[in-house]
Order: structure tokens, then sequence, then C-alpha cells
């Protein structure tokens, strides 16, 4: 592990490795590198099973950080490769080629994120969305709630509120009656007490 | 009585004069040459005609006055005459034909043909054997020049094979000549015969037997006999065709006569040993011609095998095994002369030599049809006089117990018919290969000329032989008058030429069945009627459809005549008539090529397993049905019945002999098959009919060989439906569910009870009726979507409702569901079944017809429900001509659905007789032993349920909105595209998995293993021609070794 | 013709009684299948709520003249099935029509409801239809051929295809009934009987989960109406038609009752018990064993 | 169809699939019968004989099992599953409804016979549920398709869903169950609500 790392920082120009267990370890790598340092660790290190891609909108930044997570059944361990890609028109090369899955993945994030992919078999055909138009939902500067309540005709009446208060008004009223004053009784005592002393 | 001598004298003197003539006029030569070639054909012929009349007795000319041994004598009988007029009348065609190239390449060229002509005649002429020798040079060497002519590698090379073969046989002649003389002091071959009989048991005897071997040896040699003939097919390969076709027709001619003079000198002993050598050869031959692919040499194979046969004929004639011998040799060799030149001529005007490239005569339909009519010749099909020939000769084998004989030859012509066919179906169907000859064929007038005199000339021999030969000529001619004045129509529009056919075949019904009862009036309304609907479904054709209707009319008219023929020849004579138009018929499917050629092949076979078994029968009249015959006759022993059951089991295609049916069926003209299908199943049916009355049940091992014939019936039905639900292509399933029904007819008559008549006659009119009609409305569906494969097909009940009708009700009948016609037929079998015994049988067919629901279903199905595709979306409904006949054969449906007591009453009235009466009719209900049937009853309880039912469904039933074909529920999705959507293809795989063990097609295996074997061994046994001229002369060396051993065994 | 319109209206009421029957008997069948299941199960009327309730459907679509005529074609073999058939013994109103054919008549209109159903369902165009359609008829042609062996054996045995003669032959006690006279044959009837009613595990044609219940996918309201009508009567009708080939038929309505209630139960709890085949391997089951017992009983039959 | 096909078929430019494949009917209201008795017979009817055609759209199908086992046996009540839309007469769906599920729920719906009824099983159904505030599910379902009974909870118990049942019935026997003529009185309101969030509306108006 340690020496693959070491290759991927040495090769690949990689970032310093964020070990967050034993057998998990993220680099950063710039995202021109990405599909040559997938190609090395599939082929020449072991790292055979890709169990996924991600992306976060890192907004203040400006950038996705796409995360490709591989796994080595040799190793018993993951390592995650990361790549910040920019948030206007973000793209990134496929690597359908490496791995045939990785089209599922990255459709996905065509949809959802709204980065290219371009190569990538059936990318542009919606999974879930279909005929969706404006911003993609999963990016942080979709406001979700106004879109729903826009959308999906929000029924009147409702409001949130917090359920521990919510329940222990309507389900317990009398048992928090007791509480209630039990806690004045205390209050009382420690305040009498007080001013006794 | 012009003395033959002039022929000497015409043909010597203008040879010479040819070069002076040239020089004095240009084109002169060319004149004279044809006026010397007619001069010496007139001779022969003012004999033939003197000779006929009897105006002139058996001429003797001694050439230098004195009388033998002295001089050399000429004969002119009847056997001299009529070979001389054979060969004169081909040479002179012949030179006709060659005109252009003969003169191309100078007098010499003509000198040597006029030599070639002459040296022919004197082998036929002459009496003195050293005279024969010379004659037989003088044929020779001309005949190495005229090969060689072309002054190609080829050419040259195949005339010196040809000079060493003739030179070697030369030799041996001419030693066997010495020693011949030697012992018996002369050379006429009538005084040698006599004398050498006074020799046996002197000391010179022992020179007679090599003596003679030699003499019989070389003759063999220019009989081309093998194995020694390799030289021969070179000739034959690489010859002009103009110059082959002389040879073939002339000089073998002319050797097979010196060898009829020879033989009786070497006496008796080697009848036989001749008559092997030619059967070995005619079947050796044949076989290796399977493999052919070059035109030349496959007719050289044939000419070689026609030639061993007509060799077996003379020997076991003069052997005295033979009666009428003469008239089978003369029926052959004219028939083998005129078609073989014919064939040979035609292949110079193509100028194609690879019959996989014979499309190039396709498109001139005169031409195609002259190679059809020589084909039919050459492989023995009536009228022609090699039918006759053929025929005889079986028959007298037969009666001379010469039973081995008579496999040798049926398989010797069963091999020949198959690459002729072959070769025809290239013709017909193959295409052009490559593009180097596609141009269109054009003959010379002349040549066209040459060819179609002798067309006419065989037609007409036929003509003659057939009036000599078969009773009731007239009648028997009738399909054939009808064909050919249909010939005159092939101008006209099809619509003009479908109507007058129809007119024809009313017309012709008009006036024969009047005449007639029983069987005959039965089977002949059945084809006649049906023919005249099917040929009313037939005029929807707008293309020019050469040629379809007079074959069809062809085969409607013989299958009259089959039914109404009263002897065995007559019938055998329909039968092959039947078997060549429909075989025409099948090939003029697109793709029909293999299926039509594997029809001919197991129809031709069929058809000599019923000449076997009528041969075997003896003398026994067979046919007319037995009218008036109260009972079964019982003249039939074991064999005959063997023999005709198995060649009737190949025409309908029982279990194990079918594998030519479903290809034939299909892959016919789509109107084309419906009558194939519907009717020509029939004469199968009719043949058994007539088999069974003329059987009866009294021979020995008779119940064993009916239940065989039951059981073969039952499992054709069976496997028939099981086949015909696996099948993806409409045609092909209809094809296998006729298969399953002619199944049913035959285990009805084998029942041999009046239920199983009635059941048998019954459902093959109602057969007829359903399957007419379903090939009818598929012929309309495929000449609409252009396509067979029924999953491509769907939802066309919008577009074509009528043709949707018709299918339905074709499947109701079809699958024997009540209150139709299908029903009956079942209803009786069964009761036949049981009343027999046969109960096993019974719960088989039974089996059957639920299995017939599956491929049922699935027609009406894939084609007209389900999902309707978008290609087919402005599909028009079938050609009213079709809808027309289909609507006539519902009606017919209905009607005897509705009253079956019109149907079943005359047919109980045609069976008759014969058989105890089970049946009885009580008002509208038929009483069985068993059980009843109130046809109309059923009919009417249905109706009326039907009628109330809808009532109610339409009272109690909201206003149904009308959706379209997406409209279903799937699954909350929306169906893709209609392809996927509607489930055709593959329909009943679980079936068909769980009976894959069944559904080997095991006969199909076993037949494509035996054309294997043939072909592999016609392929091994073609290696030993090499083409090299020593392997040639050892070959010679070799025959000469086992003729000796044969000869020694035929003498001892 | 007074004949005929008698014979008419006495048809009428056995199919009035027949249909009840039926329908009742379809109700008892779902309650039993219930309580095996441990539940209570609907109520025995259930199924005439059904039909009624389907009639009172407002709406129809029609996907064309044939899935129109579909159910019609479907009842009228069932009707017809019972039609051609004598229902009790020596009861001189419900012999129905059966003086118009014999056993052969009668099976082969078992086919004549199928095939005008699977038409009505093929036109609707719906796949799984289709292949529903394809189960059914693969599965009941199977069946058949143990069925025909049956079949020919009793023919064998009484020499006759009259139904009425078969239960005229079978009369005067258990001992004369075809299940002790041929037992063999009787096997190899019930075997077929199995696939014959279409009951699990032979019920794969209609596999609800898998091709949503088969060829009447596409029907609705008043045709979903016939065919639940047809169902019942068909049922009781095919009941009828067993009764009468090996248990001695019937000489009362009682009798009727009692015995085709008897041989349902033996499909009903072979149903609850066993799975559900597929259609090749009850295609295969058919072709073994039922078909071995059914050759041995021909055999039998015809040798006595 | 990719245009492959539609070359190999000959499919010109102007074939259009959905008026070729699809009836492009409205549905048209049909009122019950005038007659009281008759009306009331035929509520009882449909009232006691109730073929579900269950829409397991999300977590709440695992409370419909349930109700055809031993334990809560609704058959008692005339109640049985029916796996096609033709032949059913309750609409269950089962859960929160995404915007593609929408689609599949609006096609079932119109496949099903009048009288049809609906009923929303789960909070997901009557306002959205825990996705309420999600861009991809619905939040009010009685804007899409009448819906006769919501039953509310997350999720709802078989013993609430038989409530539910009671109620239908009892809205059935009044008459009140009208919803597929509710439907298509108000059709192009309803269809102006599902053409809001089905953007790729790839079918005809009403799946007869």
């Amino acid at each position: 592990m340690k020496d693959t790392i070491d290759k991927i920082r040495s090769m690949f120009d990689g970032g310093d490795a964020d070990e967050k267990r034993e057998d998990l370890v993220f680099v950063t790598v710039p995202a021109t590198q990405v599909v040559d340092c997938l190609g090395y660790l599939r082929d020449r290190a072991g790292y055979r099973h890709l169990v996924m891609i991600s992306a976060v909108d890192y907004i203040e930044r400006g950038v996705f950080q796409l995360t490709y997570l591989l796994h080595s059944y040799e190793k018993q361990n993951d390592i995650g490769i990361r790549a910040d890609i920019g948030r206007d028109d973000a793209s990134m090369d496929s690597i359908h080629r490496l791995w045939a899955a990785a089209q599922v993945y990255q459709r996905e994030l065509r949809e959802m994120f709204g980065i290219d992919f371009p190569g990538s078999p059936r990318v542009d055909e919606p999974m879930l969305l279909e005929g969706w138009e404006g911003i993609p939902p999963m990016r942080r500067d979709f406001d979700t709630k106004k879109y729903s309540e826009e959308t999906f005709f929000p029924r009147e009446g409702r409001k949130t509120a917090d359920p521990a208060t919510h329940m222990a008004e309507k389900n317990y009223a009398s048992e928090e009656q007791v509480k209630r004053s039990v806690k004045d009784l205390v209050r009382g005592r420690r305040k009498r007490k007080g001013n006794d002393g | 009585m012009v003395t033959p001598i002039y022929i000497f004298i015409i043909a010597l003197g203008i040879a010479f004069l040819l070069p002076l003539l040239e020089r004095a006029k240009k084109g002169a030569a060319e004149t004279v040459f044809l006026a010397a070639l007619s001069g010496i054909a007139l001779i022969s012929w003012h004999w033939l005609f003197s000779l006929l009349t009897g105006r002139c007795e058996i001429g003797e000319i001694f050439t230098a006055g004195f009388r033998p041994p002295f001089s050399i004598n000429l004969r002119v009988g009847m056997e001299e005459a009529v070979f001389t007029s054979a060969i004169n009348l081909a040479t002179l065609a012949g030179a006709v034909y060659l005109i252009r190239e003969l003169s191309g390449r100078g007098t010499k060229s003509m000198m040597l043909y006029l030599l070639f002509v002459m040296g022919m005649n004197g082998m036929v002429l002459t009496r003195d054997i050293f005279n024969l020798f010379v004659f037989m040079e003088i044929t020779g060497i001309a005949s190495y020049a005229l090969v060689a002519l072309r002054l190609d590698t080829k050419g040259l090379t195949a005339g010196f094979k040809y000079a060493i073969a003739g030179s070697l046989a030369s030799i041996f002649m001419l030693l066997g000549i010495i020693v011949i003389y030697m012992i018996t002091g002369t050379l006429n071959i009538d005084s040698i015969a006599s004398r050498m009989v006074s020799f046996s048991g002197t000391a010179a005897a022992g020179f007679v037997a090599p003596a003679v071997f030699m003499l019989v040896f070389a003759f063999m040699i220019e009989m081309k006999q093998f194995p020694a003939n390799g030289w021969a097919l070179d000739v034959y390969d690489s010859a002009a065709p103009g110059i082959s076709a002389m040879i073939s027709a002339g000089s073998a001619g002319a050797a097979l006569f010196a060898i009829y003079k020879i033989l009786p000198i070497a006496g008796e002993g080697w009848y036989m040993a001749a008559a092997i050598t030619g059967s070995v050869t005619f079947v050796a031959a044949n076989l290796i011609g399977l493999k052919q692919e070059r035109a030349g040499r496959l007719l050289g194979y044939s000419s070689i095998g026609q030639m061993g046969l007509l060799l077996t004929v003379v020997s076991l004639g003069l052997k005295g095994s033979l009666p009428s011998w003469q008239l089978i040799a003369v029926g052959l060799f004219i028939n083998h002369l005129l078609a073989k030149a014919g064939l040979f001529w035609l292949t110079g005007i193509t100028g194609e030599d690879r019959i996989r490239n014979w499309g190039v005569i396709a498109r001139r339909p005169f031409l195609l049809m002259m190679m059809g009519l020589f084909m039919a010749a050459l492989s023995g099909f009536p009228p022609f006089p090699a039918f006759w020939s053929k025929w005889t000769l079986v028959m007298s084998m037969f009666s001379g117990g010469m039973k081995v004989w008579v496999v040798f030859i049926l398989l010797g012509s069963l091999f020949e018919v198959a690459y002729l066919f072959r070769w025809f179906g290239y013709a017909v169907r193959g295409g052009v290969e490559d593009g180097e000859s596609g141009d269109i064929v054009k003959g010379t007038p002349e040549k066209t000329a040459v060819i179609f005199f002798g067309a006419a000339l065989l037609t007409a021999v036929a003509y003659y032989m057939m009036g000599k030969m078969i009773d009731n000529s007239t009648l028997m001619l009738m399909p054939l008058v009808g064909a050919a004045g249909l010939l005159l129509f092939e101008r006209f529009d099809p619509r003009v030429r479908g109507i007058v056919s129809l007119a024809a075949v009313l017309y012709y019904g008009y006036m024969i069945i009047p005449g007639l009862s029983g069987m005959p009036l039965f089977f002949n309304s059945f084809f006649l009627g049906g023919g005249a609907i099917m040929l009313l479904a037939t005029l929807h054709r707008r293309t020019a459809s050469r040629g379809f209707y007079p074959m069809l009319l062809l085969m409607i008219g013989s299958l009259s005549a089959l039914a109404l023929s009263s002897t065995s020849l007559q019938f055998f004579y329909a039968w092959e008539l039947m078997t060549f138009s429909s075989y025409i018929l099948v090939l003029r499917g697109k793709k029909a090529m293999k299926p039509a050629l594997l029809y001919m092949v197991f129809s031709a076979a069929g058809a000599y397993l019923v000449m076997a078994g009528f041969a075997s029968a003896g003398g026994t009249v067979f046919g007319g049905a037995g009218d008036g015959i109260a009972g079964m006759s019982g003249s039939l022993q074991m064999l005959p019945f063997i023999l005709l059951a198995a060649g009737f089991l190949v025409k309908v295609a029982g279990m194990g002999l079918h594998v030519w049916a479903p290809g034939a069926y299909a892959e016919a003209e789509d109107d084309s098959s419906a009558i194939i299908s519907s009717i020509l199943s029939k004469a199968g049916v009719l043949g058994f009919v007539f088999l069974f009355i003329k059987a009866g049940t009294a021979f020995t091992g008779s119940t064993y060989l009916y239940s065989t014939i039951g059981w073969i019936g039952a499992i054709t039905a069976f496997f028939g439906a099981l086949y015909a639900a696996m099948q993806e292509d409409a045609k092909k399933l209809l094809a296998w569910s006729s298969i399953g029904q002619v199944g049913y007819m035959i285990l009805g008559l084998a029942a041999m009870n009046q239920i199983g008549w009635v059941a048998a006659l019954y459902h093959s009119v109602s057969h007829f009726m359903f399957k007419g009609l379903l090939f009818l409305a598929v012929a309309g569906v495929v000449y609409r979507t252009g396509t067979r494969n029924m999953y491509e097909m769907g939802g066309l009940i919008k577009r074509m409702p009528m043709s949707f009708i018709s299918v339905m009700i074709g499947i109701i009948a079809l699958s024997g569901v009540p209150p139709l016609t299908g029903f009956g037929g079942k209803w009786l079998l069964y009761n036949a079944l049981i009343e027999r015994g046969w109960y096993l049988q019974a719960a088989l067919a039974f089996f059957s017809s639920t299995v017939a629901f599956l491929y049922c279903f699935r027609l009406v199905h894939a084609i007209f429900l389900g999902q309707a595709k978008p290609a087919f979306r402005k599909i028009k409904e079938a050609p009213r001509s079709l809808i027309a006949a289909q609507y006539i054969l519902i009606m017919a449906i209905m009607m005897f659905s509705m009253k079956p007591s019109i149907l079943i009453k005359p047919i109980m009235g045609i069976v008759g007789e014969r058989f105890d009466t089970l049946l009885t009719w009580q008002a509208n209900t038929l009483y069985s032993p068993f059980g009843y049937w109130n046809g109309f009853a059923v009919m009417m309880v249905v109706c009326a349920l039907f009628a109330i039912l809808l009532v109610i469904l339409l009272l109690i039933s909201p206003k149904p909105q009308k959706v379209k074909q997406f409209n279903i529920v799937f699954a909350a999705e929306r169906p893709e595209t209609p392809e996927t959507t509607h489930y055709a293809w593959k329909f009943f795989t679980p079936y068909e998995r769980a009976f894959s063990g069944i559904l080997k097609p095991a006969a199909t295996r076993f037949w494509n293993a035996v054309g294997e074997w043939a072909e592999a061994v016609a392929a091994m046994s073609r290696h030993i021609y090499s083409g090299n001229t020593g392997a040639y002369v050892v070959q010679i060396f070799i025959f000469g070794i086992l003729l000796f051993i044969l000869s020694r065994g035929g003498l001892s | 013709m007074m004949e005929v319109l008698k014979q008419a209206g006495y048809s009428l009421a056995t199919l009035m009684v027949v249909m009840n029957y039926g329908l009742l008997l379809v109700g008892l069948v779902t309650i039993i299948v219930a309580r095996v299941h441990g539940r209570i199960g609907p109520p025995i009327w259930q199924p005439y709520i059904n039909i009624l309730k389907t009639l009172s459907m407002r709406t129809a679509l029609s996907h064309g003249i044939m899935f129109y005529l579909g159910p019609v074609f479907r009842i009228v073999g069932g009707i017809g099935l019972l039609f051609f058939m004598p229902v009790v013994y020596g009861s001189s109103w419900m012999q129905n029509f059966s003086f118009a054919g014999d056993v052969i008549l009668v099976v082969y209109f078992v086919f004549f409801g199928m095939l005008g159903m699977a038409l009505g369902a093929a036109e609707s165009g719906h796949p799984y239809s289709a292949i529903g359609i394809m189960r059914g008829l693969a599965q009941n042609t199977a069946a058949e051929l143990p069925f025909a062996l049956a079949l020919m054996a009793l023919a064998a045995q009484h020499q006759t295809l009259s139904i009425t003669d078969i239960v005229a032959a079978q009369q005067g006690g258990i001992a004369h009934w075809n299940m002790i006279t041929n037992p063999v044959a009787t096997l190899a009837g019930m075997l077929a009987f199995f696939g014959m009613m279409m009951h699990s595990p032979f019920d794969v044609h209609l596999a609800p989960q898998e091709i949503p219940i088969g060829p009447p996918t596409e029907f609705h309201s008043s045709y979903l109406a016939l065919m639940q009508t047809n169902r019942s009567i068909f049922h009781a009708a095919k009941l009828i038609l067993f009764m009468n080939l090996f248990f001695g038929g019937a000489t009362s309505i009682f009798v009727m009752v009692v015995k085709t209630f008897a041989l349902l139960m033996v499909v009903v709890f072979a149903g609850v018990v066993f799975p559900r085949y597929r259609v090749e391997q009850s295609i295969r089951w058919f072709i073994r064993i039922p078909l071995a017992v059914g050759i041995l009983a021909v055999v039998i039959s015809a040798w006595k | 169809m990719s245009d492959e096909i539609k070359k190999v078929n000959g499919i010109d430019e102007g074939f259009d699939e959905i008026s070729e494949y699809f009836c492009d009917a409205r549905p048209s209201p049909v009122s019950p019968s005038a007659n009281r008795i008759v009306r009331n017979f035929q509520n009882w009817a449909q009232a006691n004989s109730i073929f579900i055609l269950g829409f397991g759209t999300g977590c709440g199908a695992i409370e419909l099992r349930p109700l055809f086992t031993a334990r809560y046996d609704v058959s008692r009540y005339g109640l049985f599953p029916r796996p096609t839309p033709r032949q059913s007469s309750l609409f269950i769906i089962g859960g929160y409804a995404s915007i593609k599920t929408m689609k599949r729920i609006i096609r079932s719906y119109e496949q099903i016979q009048n009288p049809k009824f609906v009923m929303g099983l789960g909070s997901c159904t009557v306002n959205g549920g825990m996705y309420w505030d999600s861009y991809n599910t619905i939040n009010r379902l009685d804007h899409y398709i009448p819906v006769d009974v919501y039953v509310a909870g997350c999720m709802p118990r078989p013993e609430s869903l038989i409530a539910g049942f009671d109620r239908l019935k009892e809205l059935i026997m009044e008459g009140k169950a009208e919803g597929a003529n509710t439907y298509a009185e108000n059709f192009d309101w309803y269809k102006n609500n599902q053409k809001k969030i089905i953007k790729n509306w790839n079918m005809p108006e009403y799946n007869w």
C-alpha cells in the first residue's frame, strides 16, 4: 500500500496521502493524470475492482471533487483517487474503457451534477430525470425546496416541529405537567435555598 | 429398290469432288455436301419405307457379283434399314447444325464428315467381317480427325487418345479376324457363325475361344464399356458439341449394330458376359455421372450408360431371354440418338460447359423447353420412346425371372435421373455464377431449327409408339394434347391463358364425368373440380408465367387420367406424366432448385418401385378402380404389394420417405403449392385405394403388411403435426401439416373396413378443401407481404380480413373441431380404428390431432393476430381471384358441415359393397357400431348457442371503445416496437424442448447419408479416369482380363 | 319442432343447474384453498358477486372483432360441451343434445372454446396472452395423450363410444364402475384429468406473477363476466364427463353432485400440495408415467 | 425506434408512432344507472368484490403483502389481488411516487375501467412525506389522479389499510367514489398537472 502510494505520488504528481484507515487511503492527483493513474492501479498494482465513482460539489472552491474508489482483492485494501475539476463546463475523461461498469456512474454524474464524460456510452440518456431542464439537482446551487414548492403542489398546513417537543406536548401532556411541576419544585427549592443562603 | 452401293458411291465421289467444287464456286461445296448427305439419307429412308409397307424383300447385295465367301455382301434388312435411317437422319441434321463450322474449316472437314457417315453406314450394312473392320477403321479415323479438328490442345490430346484406343481395338480385331479366317476359311459373318458350330470338339476349337475373345474384346472397346472408356469421355468432353453429338448418337449406334452382328459368331456363351458388361457399364457410368459438373462429360457418361443398357438389351435378346427385345432396343436407340444429340446441340448453342452456369439458358424459353423435353425423353418419361422401352424391358425381365437385372437397371436409371435433373435445375433456377457468360444465349437459326427438328421427330416417334403400346391412347393423350394446345396461347396475357385452361378443365370434366361411376368418378370430380378452383385462384398472376399453365393443365389432366386408367401401363403412364409435370411446377419456385431435385429423385425412385411392383404382379390388370368388382379381387401377392405400397408411400410422403415433401410443397410457387399440396398429394391415396382393392386381405402376410402401413400412417400423422408446430415458414408449416393429414388417410385405408375407407375418402375431400383454402390464403398473404416467415407478419386481420376468415375457417376445419367438416373425418377414423382393434393407433392419431391445434393456432396468430408491423400498415387485401377461390371452398366447407350426408352418402356408395356395411343413416344421424354423429344437429346447436350468446354479450356489454395495437397493459410500460411485442418466433419452444428426444430429423440424416455415400462412391470412381493415355491403356487391358474371366465363367 | 323446443328448454334448465353448481364449486374451492393456507376465505357466493361486479363495469374496450367474439367462442365451447353430454343418466330432462354425438364429439368440443378463446386473446396483441395460450395449448395437448389412451381403453372394453351406453354399462353398484372394472384406464384418465382441469400444478398458463394471468390479460368488464361464467360451467362439465366415463355416471342430481365434488377435491388437494410445473416439465411428465399407464390400459383392455 | 429499424420497415417521415399505435380518444364520464335500485345494487356489487391492483412504488408495498396472509386475510371482505389493470377496480399506490413512476401510475390508472378507485397509501402520497422537498417526488397524488381514500402513516399498518378499505366500501355504497368520472370531467386539469412534471410525454393523451 505504502509503495503504491509512493509510486502514485512520484509517477502521477500525486499530492499527500490522506490515510483514513489502515486499509483506506485517498490520494489527490491532477485531473489529467487520473486515467493513467487508474490504468496503472488496475493493471500493475492489482486494484482491479472499481468500487464507485462519486462527486462532491465544493462550490466554495468552484470545483467538483471526483473520487474513484478502487479495491484490491489481493491486498484487501482500498485506494481512492481524488481529482478536482472546474465547476464551469465540468468535463472529465471517461474511464469506461478501463471498466465498462464505469459508464453507469458516469451517466449518473452527468445527470445529477452535469459533469460530462465525452465518449462514454449512453452518457446523455437520463436514468431518472426524463426531460430535465435547468441546473442538475445535486449541485449545491440548486434549491430543492424551492423547486419542490414550485413544481409539486405542496399541501397546505405543513410545518416543521422539533419531534421531542411535539411529542411531549401532544402525546405526553400529563407527564409533561408532572415533569414541569417537579422541575419548578426543584427550581423553587433551589431559589429558596439561595434566598436562604 | 436402290442398291446401297450408291451410298458409298455418293459419299466417296462427293468427297473427292468437294475440293474441286470449292475452287469452282464459293459456297457450292456446302450445298453439294448437304445434298450428298440428303441423298444418302433418302436412300436409307426409301428402304425403310419400302420394307415397312412390304413393297420389297430383304435385299442382299453382292458387290463383285459373286456370292460369299468370294465377295463382300451387304444386307438391307429391317434392322439395317432402321439403323441406317436413324443414323443418316441424325448425321444430316448434325451436318446442318455444323455447317458453318465445317465450312469454316474448309472442304477437308466436310470430306471427313462424309467419310464418317459412309463408315457408319458400312458398319451397319456389311456382312463381311473384314469389311466391317475396314468400315470401322474408316469411321474411326474420320472421327479422330473430326475430334481433333478444333486444333486446340484438348481436342488434339483427345483425338490422340481416341486413336490409341482405336488402334488397340483394331489390333485385337485384326488378330481375331485372322484366327477366325484361319479356322473357318471365310469372312462372311453368316457362314462363320454356322461353321463355328461345326468346329466344336475338333482341334481347331482351341483357337476358337481366343479368337472370339479378341474379336469381342475389340468391339467392347469400341462400345466404350466400363472401365475401358476413359478415352471416350475425353472425346465427348473436348470435341465440339456437334461432333460429340454425332459420335455419341451415330458411331455408338453403328458399333452397337456391329456387335449385334458379331455376338452370334461369338456364340451363346458370350451373351451373358456381354449383358453383364453392359449393365455394369450402365450402373457405373450413371453413378459416376452424379459428380459431373461439365455438360459435355456428363452427357458422355450418359451416352456410355445408354450404350451399356442397349448392349444388355441386345445380348439378352439374342440369348432369347427377352421377348420383343427389338422394340425395346429400337425405342431406346432412337430415344438416345435424338435426345442425346439434342442435348449436345444445346450445349453447342449455349457454349457453356459448366452446368452450374446453365442459368444462361433460362432466358430463352424455347431452348429451355427443348432441354426439358430432351431431359424427359432421356430419363424415360412418357410419352417418349424410352418410357415404353423401359416399361417393356422391366415387364419382360420380371416375367423372365430376371429380378436382379431389374434392380440394377432401375438403380442406374435413378442415378441418371438424378444428374440429368440436377443439370436441368441449374438451367432453370441456377442463374450464372460469374458474369463472363451472362449474356443471352443466341443460337443461329439453323442450329435452333435442327434442335426443334430433333424434338419434333422424337415426339413423332413417341406418338407412334404410344399408339402401338397403350390401350385407349386417345384418352391417355388428352392431357398432353391439352398442354400442347395451351402452348399456342403462350404469347397471350397470363389471364387469358388461365381462363383458357379453366375452360379446358371444365369442358373436359363436363365431357367425361357423366360417364363415370365409382372410384373414377370420385377421384375425377375431385381432381377436376379441385383443379378448376385452383386454376381460378391462379388468375391473379400478372407475371409472364411461361409454361405454367400448360404444365398445370398437364398435371390436372394426368391426375384425371390416373383415375381413369384401366391397365397398369395406363396407370403408370399417367403417374409418370404427373410426376414430371408437378416437378416442373415445383421447380418454378424461386428457391426450388434443391427441393425440386429431391422431389424428382424421390418420385422417380417411387415410380420405379411402382413399375417393379406392376412387373412383379405380372399381367394383372391394375387400375380402373375395379369398377363393378364386388368386394376385393385379392389377386395380388406379397412382393408386388410391398413394392407398390412402398412406391405409393413415397408419393404420400410416409414417415421416413417424406424428406422431399416439405421442401417441394413449400418452395413451389405460392398458388402451385396449394394445388400440389391439396390435390397432388391425393395421387398417392388413389394409388393405395387401387392397390388395396386389387390386393384384398386374403394373401399371405396381409395382416402384418396392413398394420405396418397403418402404423406408418399414424406415425406420419403424428410427426407431420409435430414438425408443423415447429416451423417458422408458413408454407413449410402447411407442408408438414399436409404430410400429417395424408397420414390419416393412409391409416384409414389400411384399416380395411367400410368406415376406414369412408373416413379416408371423406378426409381426402375435406383435406382438399381446408388445405387448399389455407394455402391459397397464405399465398395471398405471401403475395402481399413478400415474406413467408410468420413472425415477420402479424396483425394482418385489420388489413386482410377476408383472408383471415379463410384461415380461421380453414384451421377450425383442419383441427377437427366440430361443427366443421374436419370433425367428420376424425370421427369416422376413430370408429374405423376401433372396429379394426387398432386402439393404440387411434390414440396416436388422436394425439396428433391435438398437436394440430398447436400449429393451427400458430398460423392464425402469427400472421393475422398480435401486433401489426409498420411495414405492412398499408398492405392490401389479397388479389380477388385468390379470394374468390377461397370463398368457393368456404362455401363447400359450410355446405358439407351443415349436411355431412350429402358428402358421406355418395362416398358410402362408392366404397360400396367391398366391405361389410357398418355405417347406417337415420335421418341426419350417422350410426357406426360404436357411436353416432348428427352433424346437422351439432351445427344447429352450435349456431344457436353462438347467436344467443352473442346477443347476450351485446346486451350486457357497454359500448366498447375501439383501441389500437399498443393499447395493452404492458406492465405499466408502453411497448417499444411491434416487432419486439409480437410473440411469434420459436413459439412452441417448451414443446420443442419436451419432445427434443424424438424431434431429431433421423430420416433426413439417413437420406443425406445415402446421398453423400453415392456421391462419394461416384467421386472415388471418377478418379480412375485420370486423363492419362497410359492409364487408359492399362484400363483397357484390365478390362480385357475382366472380360476374359467373365467369358470363362460365361462359357463354362 | 315441439320436441326440439322441449329439449332446448330442458337443456336450458340443465344449464342453469350446472352453472349454479359450478359457481358454488368455484367459491368452495377458493374457501378450501384459503383454509389450507390458514385463512378464512371469501364467502361461498363470492363468484356471484364477482360476476355481478364485472357486469356492472361501465366501460369496455375492444381490440377488434375477434377480441369481442373470443369470450363468446369460449362460452359456446363450455356450454356445448355440457349440451352434448348426458348429465344425469336416466333423467328425461338432463340428457341435453347427447343424441347428436358420442364421446368423440364431446372431447373435440373441449377444444372449440379453447381455440376461439385463443383467437380472441391473441387479437389483443398482448405478448403475455400469446405466451399463456402457448403454454395452455401445449400442456393441454400433452394431457390429451393419456386421456386418448384411456378413452380407447374404454372403447375396447365396452365396444361403444356413446357416453350413455358407457354409463349404462356401469350401472348396478360400485363394482360395475370403470374405476373397478378397468382400474388402469381410470388411472390414466385421472392423470390426464389433472392436466385438463388446469389446476395447480398444471396452471402455468395463468402464472399471475410472471405473465399477468396469461390469456385473459386484456379481458375485462362483460367479457370477463362471460369467461367467469364459462369457467364454472366448463369446470362442472369436465367433472361430469369424467364422472360419466369412469365413475358410473349419476342417476340423480344428488349423486352427480356428490361424485363430481369428490372428483374435484382430488384435483384441489393435489393442487394445494404441489408447486407449479413449468410447461416442458409438465409435458415431460405426461409423456412418461401417464403415457405408460395409458398404453398399459389399452393393452389390457384390448387383450381382454 | 431507431432510424435503422425505421428504414428497414419503410417507415417514412410522416409516420407518427403515437397516432399510429395508440387510440387517441378522450375519456368521457359515464354516469351510473339512473335507476336507484339498480345503482345501489351495482354499488353493492362493486363494494363487495374489489380487485386490487397494487402499485408497490415505495416501502409501503411491504405492508400490502400481509393483507393476503392468514393473519389479516382481506379476501374475507371480497378483496383480491389482480395482476392486470384491465380487471382491477382498486388501485393502491404504495408510497412515494417519483416523476418517472408517475408516468406509469397514470398509464395504469387510465387502463383500469370505470368505475375505479384509488387508495393512497402512506404519508408520501398525502403530502410527500419525508420526501416533501425532493426535486423528484410528487407531494400530492390527488393532483394527478383522483384519490378516494388516503391512509396516512409512515408506514400505515395493515389494520389501518383494512380501515381504509372499510371507508372505501362506505364511499362506494354511498355512490361517492366516482373518481373515474371526476377524472374525465376534469381531464384537462389533470393532464396539465401531469404534463407539468412529466417532460418527455411519449404516450397518448389517454392510455386506453
